[in-house]
C-alpha cells in the first residue's frame, strides 16, 4: 500500500508527470476570472469563495484522467488487480495519491490566489479549512468517475459530465462555509455536512470504483 | 572564427568555461554591492524606507522582460540555423526568466501593501506580469512533457514565436480593460521626472549585477543542458546497438 | 496436491464464448503450454485463470494468491528505473529479492536507468524479472518471450526450469518451441466455441444472436 | 543599525522574499549541475573502462 | 476540403463522437455558478457576460483534444498528411468542424443561459454578436494548442496551461463588448478589435499549427 | 522517366541515423521490396519518400503528389461504414471509383457495416482499398500484408500486378514472399548507419555523442 504511494507520489514528481499542472491551470483560472468580470474589487470580492472553489475542481477534474488510465494503457492495473491488494484499496490510495499531488499544492498556494481575488483576510482560515475538508471528497469522486471511463479513448469531456454533479454538494458547502466565515457568521453547520459527505464518499466510493474498474477490466 | 562555431557543444563548454568564473564573480561583486548601497540609501520624503525596494523591484522586472527576449532570439537561431545550444540556452533561460518575474510581483505585490493599500491591484502593469509568468510557465511545462529532444525544442520554438505575439496583445488589452496606478518610467530621459542621482547610481549597479547573474547562471543552465543530452545520446547509443 | 485444477470450463470475449470444456490440472514442478490459432481464445482463458476475468461456466480450483500473472504489457513505468520498477512490485507482492531477480534477467547493469529507455527486449526482460519477485507458485505467461532474441529466450527457459524445480508451476501461451524438456503441450483448437443453444448466454451478443 | 522607519516589514519582507527566491534558483542551478556532471562521468566512465 | 469537414461533422454527430457535450458542460457551469456565489440577481448580473464567456472557453477548451488526437490515434493523420490537401488547409477545416461542432451550438444556447443569470435583455444581442466574433478564434488557438500535444499521453491540463493564456484578448475585449452593450456604451472600438484578433489568428495560426502537426508527425 | 529516384539518402529516427548512403531508381511497371532485420529503418526510409519526415542527406526525386502510403495504421474510423471511409478519402485525393475498389479486395457486401465491426483482416483490405482510390502512381507499403489470411494476399499481389501493368510502382517493405513475379528485392542490412563523424548532426542524439 505504502509501495502504491510512493511510486504515484514519484510519477508525479518525475518529469512528464504533472506535478504542479493543477497549480498552474488555477493560477490561470483566477487571472482569467478578472478579464470576464472586471476589475473592481467590489465586483470580485463576492465571487471569489465560488471562484475559487471552482478553480480548484476544474484543477481536479483535468487531471483525473491520470488517475488509472496511463495505469491501464500501459498493463500495470491488470498486474494490480492480480496482486494481493483488494483493488478497493488500489483505488483509494490512488486517490490519496491524487489528493496529495494536486489538491494539496492547490489548498497551499489558495490563500495567494485569494489575495488575487480580493478575498478578505478572515475568511483566508475558511477557504484553507473548506478546502481542506472538501478535497479528499473531490479527489474520490474523480477516482470513481475514472474509474467508470476508463476503458474510452478521449473520455475527458465525459468524464466532466459525469462528475461535476456529483461535485455539487461539496461545492455548495463549501463556499457557504466561506461566505458564512467572511461575514462572521457561524459556519459550523455547513461545515458539519461538508465533513459529512466526504467522510461518506472516502468510505463507500472505493467500493463502487473498484466494482467499475473490475467491469473494465475484463 | 565565426560566431556560429560556438553552437557546437564541445566548443561551447571550453568556452563558457572560461568565461563562468569571471561572469559569476562580477555578478556576486555587482549584486551585493548594489544592494547594499541600495539599502542605505536615504529615505524618500513620500515614499519613506519602502523606495529602497526598487532596487530590487526595476532589475528584476527588467530582466523578466529581456530574459522573454533572450530566448525568443535563442529560439529562432535555432529553427531557423538548427544549432543545438541555441535551442538548450533557450531552455536554460526560461526558470531565470520566471524567477525574476516573480521577484518583480512578489516585491511590488508587497510594495503595494503600504502604497496602494492592497497587496494586489488589477493594475495593466502588474497584470500584463503576471500573464508573462503564465507564459514561462507554459514553455516550462511543454519542454518537461515532450520526451523527444529534437521535437521539444521544436515546438517550444514555435511556442516561443507564437506566445511573444500574444504576450503583446495581451499587454494592450490589459490596458485597455483597465486603468493604472503604477508609476511610469521613471528612469526616461525627460528631465523633471527623473529619480535622483542618489538612487540613480546604485540602481544602474544592481540592473548590471541581475544582469551578470542572469549570464552566469544561464551558462551554468545550458552546460548542464548539455551534459543531460550527452548522457541520453550515450544511453540512446548504448540501447540502439 | 494439484497448484491449479480446470473442470470443463468455458470462457467468453466481446460478449461471445471463445473456447469451451477445457479440463486440466497442474501439479507442482509441473508446465503447461497452451497452443491455438490466432484468435481462438489462448489469452482470454489465461486472464479468466489469473481472476481478471469471470468464467462463463466450469470451475477453477486453486489456492487463493496463487498466481502471477505476465501478459503483452509489461505495466512498466519509463520514468521509474528498473531497479525502482522492480523493487514497487516486489513490494506489492510483500517479499523477494529485486537484486537478485535482476541478476537473473541479467539486467544488473541496467539498474539505474530509467525503463523508458530501455530497448523491447530489455523491457521484456524486466517484465519477466518481475515473476521472481512475485514469490508466487503459478506463473500464467501469455505470450513471454515475444521480442526477446535465442540467448534471452534461454535464460528464461532456465528460469522457468529453476522455478519448477523450487515446486513452481507455469501456464503458457506461447507460438514458438521454448525448449523446456517436460512441458505439456495443450491444443486449444478442438475446444473452439461452437454456436448452439445454450444454457446461459455468455453476454449480450450471444443472448439476442 | 539603519532605522528602517514605519515601513521596516515591508523593505524587510520584500529583501527577504527576493533573497530567498534568488538563493534557490542558484542552488537548483548548481546542484542539478553537479548532478549531471556526476551522472554523465559514471556513463562516460562505464563505457570507457 | 468540403470532404473533410462532412466527416469530422458526421463523426462528431455519430455515437461517441461527443457532439452536444459541449453545451451539456456550459449547462452544469451555468448551474454551478449561483451555487458557488449566491442566488440573488444583483449578485450574479454583473459578472453574467464574464462566467458566459468564461463557460463558453472552457467548453472549447474541453473538448480541443478530439481535434486531431483520435485522428493520430489510428493513422489518418499520416495519411491525411501526405494527402493534396496541404496540412495548413487540414488544420483550418478541423478548426471549422471543431467550431461548428461546439461553438455553434454553444452560441444558439448562450441566451437561455444569459436568462438563467440574470443578463439583462438588451445585453443579448451583444452576448450574440461577441460570441459569434470571438469563438472562431477560439477554435483556431485551441487547434495550435492540440497540434502541439498531439504526440503527448495525456495532454489534458497541459494544453490548457497552453492555450488559456493565448484566449486573453479575445476574452477581454468579448466581455468588454457585452459590458459596454449592457451599460448603454459605445461597443465598436472593443468589436473592432476582437474582429481584427479573430483575423489575424483565422488567417496566419493554421501556419503555426501545420508547422506543430509536421514536428509531431515526423 | 522513371517515377522515383534515390540518391544517397540518409534517414534518422530519435535523432540517430538508421540508414545511409541509400540509392535506388524505381521506373513505372517496377516494384522494389524492402528488406532488413528488425529495427534497421524501413519504415523511417518510407516514411521520409511519404514526405512525412525530412532527409537528413541525399535527395528524393519525384514527381510533386505521387506518392499513396499505407502504414501499420489504417486510419479507419470505426462509426463510418467501409464505404463512407472510402468515400472520404477518395473525394480527398480528388477521383477514383470507391465501388470499384470495394469490389476489388472482395468487400462489396460489407460496404455498409461500420468499420469497427469489421475483423482485423477485413480492416486491412479496405485499408488497402484505399490505394485504389488515390489515383497515385507510386505506392509505398509498409508491410501491407499483416493479419491478411492466404486467399487475400493472393488478391492483393494481383491487385499490385494490375496496378503495375498499367503504368503504376510500388515500394514495399514486407517479412513475407507476396509471390510477385519480377519485383527486385533490396537489403537494407549493408546500409546500416555507422557512426563517425558527420557533416551534419542528425538530431540532438547525434549532436551530443
Ligand atoms: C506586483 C506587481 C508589480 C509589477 C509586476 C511591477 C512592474 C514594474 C516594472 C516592469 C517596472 C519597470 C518599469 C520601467 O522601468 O519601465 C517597475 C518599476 C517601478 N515600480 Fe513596479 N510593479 C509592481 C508593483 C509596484 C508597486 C506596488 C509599486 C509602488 C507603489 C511599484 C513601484 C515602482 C517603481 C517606483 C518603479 C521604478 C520606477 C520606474 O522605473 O518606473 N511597483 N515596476
Ligand atoms: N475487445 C474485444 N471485443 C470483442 N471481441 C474481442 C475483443 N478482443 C478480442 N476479441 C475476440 O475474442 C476472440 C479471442 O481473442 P484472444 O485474444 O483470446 O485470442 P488469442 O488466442 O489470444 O489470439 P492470439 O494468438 O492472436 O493472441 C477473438 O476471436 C477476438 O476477435
Ligand atoms: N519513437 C522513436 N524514438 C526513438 N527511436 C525510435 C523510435 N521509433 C523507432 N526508433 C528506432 O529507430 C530505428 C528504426 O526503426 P524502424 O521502425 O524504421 O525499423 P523497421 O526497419 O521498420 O523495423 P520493423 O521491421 O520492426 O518494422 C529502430 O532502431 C528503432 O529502435
Ligand atoms: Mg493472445
Ligand atoms: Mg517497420
Amino acid at each position: 500500500m505504502i509501495a502504491l504511494l510512493i511510486r504515484d507520489l514519484r510519477l508525479a514528481t518525475r518529469a512528464g508527470g504533472g506535478f504542479g499542472l493543477g497549480v498552474a491551470f488555477f493560477l490561470i483560472l483566477c487571472t482569467l476570472v478578472p478579464f470576464g468580470v472586471g476589475p473592481d474589487s467590489s465586483a470580485l470580492r463576492p465571487i471569489a469563495p465560488g471562484i475559487l472553489w471552482l478553480g480548484a475542481l476544474l484543477a481536479c477534474l483535468l487531471s483525473l484522467d491520470r488517475i488509472f488510465a496511463l495505469d491501464a494503457e500501459d498493463g500495470s492495473l491488470d498486474l494490480l488487480a492480480t496482486s494481493p491488494l483488494p483493488l478497493e484499496a488500489v483505488v483509494a490510495i490512488k486517490a490519496l495519491a491524487h489528493w496529495i499531488t494536486t489538491a494539496l499544492p492547490l489548498i497551499a498556494a489558495a490563500p495567494l490566489f485569494g489575495l488575487l481575488l480580493h478575498l478578505p483576510g478572515p475568511a483566508m482560515p475558511w477557504l484553507i479549512a473548506s478546502l481542506l475538508l472538501g478535497t479528499p471528497a473531490l479527489s474520490m469522486l474523480g477516482a470513481f468517475g475514472a474509474a467508470i471511463t476508463v476503458g474510452l479513448r478521449r473520455g475527458g469531456l465525459l468524464l466532466s459530465l459525469l462528475v461535476l454533479p456529483l461535485y455539487i454538494p461539496t461545492l455548495i458547502f463549501g463556499t457557504e462555509i466561506i461566505r458564512r466565515g467572511q461575514a462572521g457568521g457561524d459556519p459550523a453547520t455547513p461545515l458539519l455536512f461538508l465533513a459529512g459527505i466526504t467522510a461518506g464518499v472516502v468510505a463507500l466510493i472505493p467500493f463502487a470504483a473498484a466494482a467499475a474498474l473490475r467491469i473494465n477490466l475484463r | 572564427m565565426s560566431i556560429w562555431e560556438y553552437a557546437n557543444p564541445v566548443k561551447f563548454m571550453r568556452a563558457s568555461a572560461a568565461v563562468l568564473p569571471w561572469a559569476a564573480g562580477a555578478a556576486a561583486l555587482c549584486t551585493v554591492i548594489g544592494l547594499i548601497w541600495g539599502f542605505l540609501t536615504p529615505e524618500d520624503y513620500k515614499q519613506g524606507s519602502t523606495v529602497k525596494i526598487v532596487f530590487l523591484h526595476v532589475p528584476a522586472a527588467m530582466m523578466a522582460i529581456n530574459i522573454w527576449v533572450m530566448m525568443l532570439v535563442a529560439s529562432l537561431i535555432w529553427l531557423i540555423r538548427r544549432h543545438h545550444v541555441s535551442a538548450l540556452a533557450a531552455k536554460a533561460a526560461a526558470p531565470v526568466g520566471a524567477v525574476m518575474t516573480l521577484i518583480a510581483l512578489a516585491t511590488g505585490a508587497i510594495w503595494g501593501q503600504p502604497m496602494w493599500g492592497s497587496w494586489w491591484e488589477w493594475d495593466p502593469r502588474l497584470t500584463s506580469f503576471l500573464i508573462l509568468l503564465l507564459f514561462y510557465i507554459g514553455y516550462m511545462a511543454l519542454w518537461a512533457s515532450v520526451e523527444d529532444p529534437d521535437s521539444a525544442a521544436d515546438l517550444t520554438g514555435v511556442l516561443c514565436l507564437v506566445g511573444s505575439v500574444f504576450a503583446l496583445l495581451s499587454r494592450y488589452a490589459v490596458l485597455f480593460w483597465n486603468q493604472g496606478l503604477h508609476q511610469g518610467a521613471s528612469l526616461s530621459v525627460a528631465p523633471g521626472e527623473r529619480m535622483s542621482a542618489v538612487y540613480r547610481y546604485p540602481l544602474y549597479l544592481t540592473m548590471l549585477g541581475f544582469f551578470l547573474l542572469f549570464l552566469a547562471l544561464v551558462l551554468i543552465r545550458t552546460r548542464t543542458e548539455i551534459r543531460r543530452r550527452r548522457l541520453a545520446a550515450l544511453q540512446a547509443k548504448e540501447v540502439r546497438a | 496436491m494439484s497448484l491449479l485444477a480446470v473442470h470443463d470450463l468455458a470462457v467468453a470475449r466481446g460478449g461471445l464464448r471463445t473456447v469451451e470444456g477445457v479440463s486440466f490440472t497442474l501439479d507442482p514442478g509441473q508446465a503447461l503450454i497452451l497452443r491455438g490459432p490466432n484468435g481462438i481464445g489462448k489469452t482470454t482463458l489465461l486472464r479468466c485463470i489469473a481472476g481478471l476475468q469471470p468464467a462463463i461456466a466450469g470451475r477453477i480450483d486453486m489456492a487463493e494468491d496463487a498466481v502471477a500473472y505476465a501478459a503483452h504489457a509489461d505495466g512498466l513505468k519509463s520514468t521509474l528505473t528498473a531497479a525502482e520498477n522492480l523493487q514497487f512490485w516486489a513490494a506489492v507482492f510483500g517479499g523477494g529479492d529485486s537484486r537478485a531477480a535482476l541478476a537473473a534477467m541479467d539486467l544488473t547493469a541496467l539498474a539505474d536507468r530509467p525503463a523508458g529507455t530501455l530497448s523491447a527486449g530489455q523491457k521484456r526482460r524486466l517484465g519477466l524479472a518481475r515473476l521472481l519477485v512475485t514469490g508466487r507458485p503459478l506463473w500464467v505467461l501469455d505470450e513471454p518471450t515475444v521480442s526477446l532474441d535465442g540467448a534471452s529466450v534461454e535464460r528464461f527457459a532456465q528460469v522457468i526450469g529453476d522455478h519448477l524445480a523450487q515446486g513452481g508451476a507455469a501456464l503458457m501461451a506461447t507460438h514458438i518451441d521454448l525448449g523446456l524438456t517436460g512441458a505439456e503441450v495443450l491444443d486449444l483448437t478442438p475446444y473452439r466455441a461452437r454456436p448452439g443453444q445454450k444454457h446461459r448466454p455468455a453476454g449480450f451478443n450471444e443472448a439476442f444472436a | 543599525m539603519i532605522d528602517l522607519g514605519k515601513y521596516a516589514h515591508t523593505v524587510l519582507a520584500a529583501y527577504g522574499v527576493s533573497l530567498v527566491l534568488l538563493a534557490a534558483l542558484i542552488w537548483q542551478t548548481l546542484a542539478a549541475n553537479a548532478r549531471a556532471r556526476r551522472d554523465l562521468e559514471q556513463q562516460e566512465g562505464r563505457r570507457n573502462g
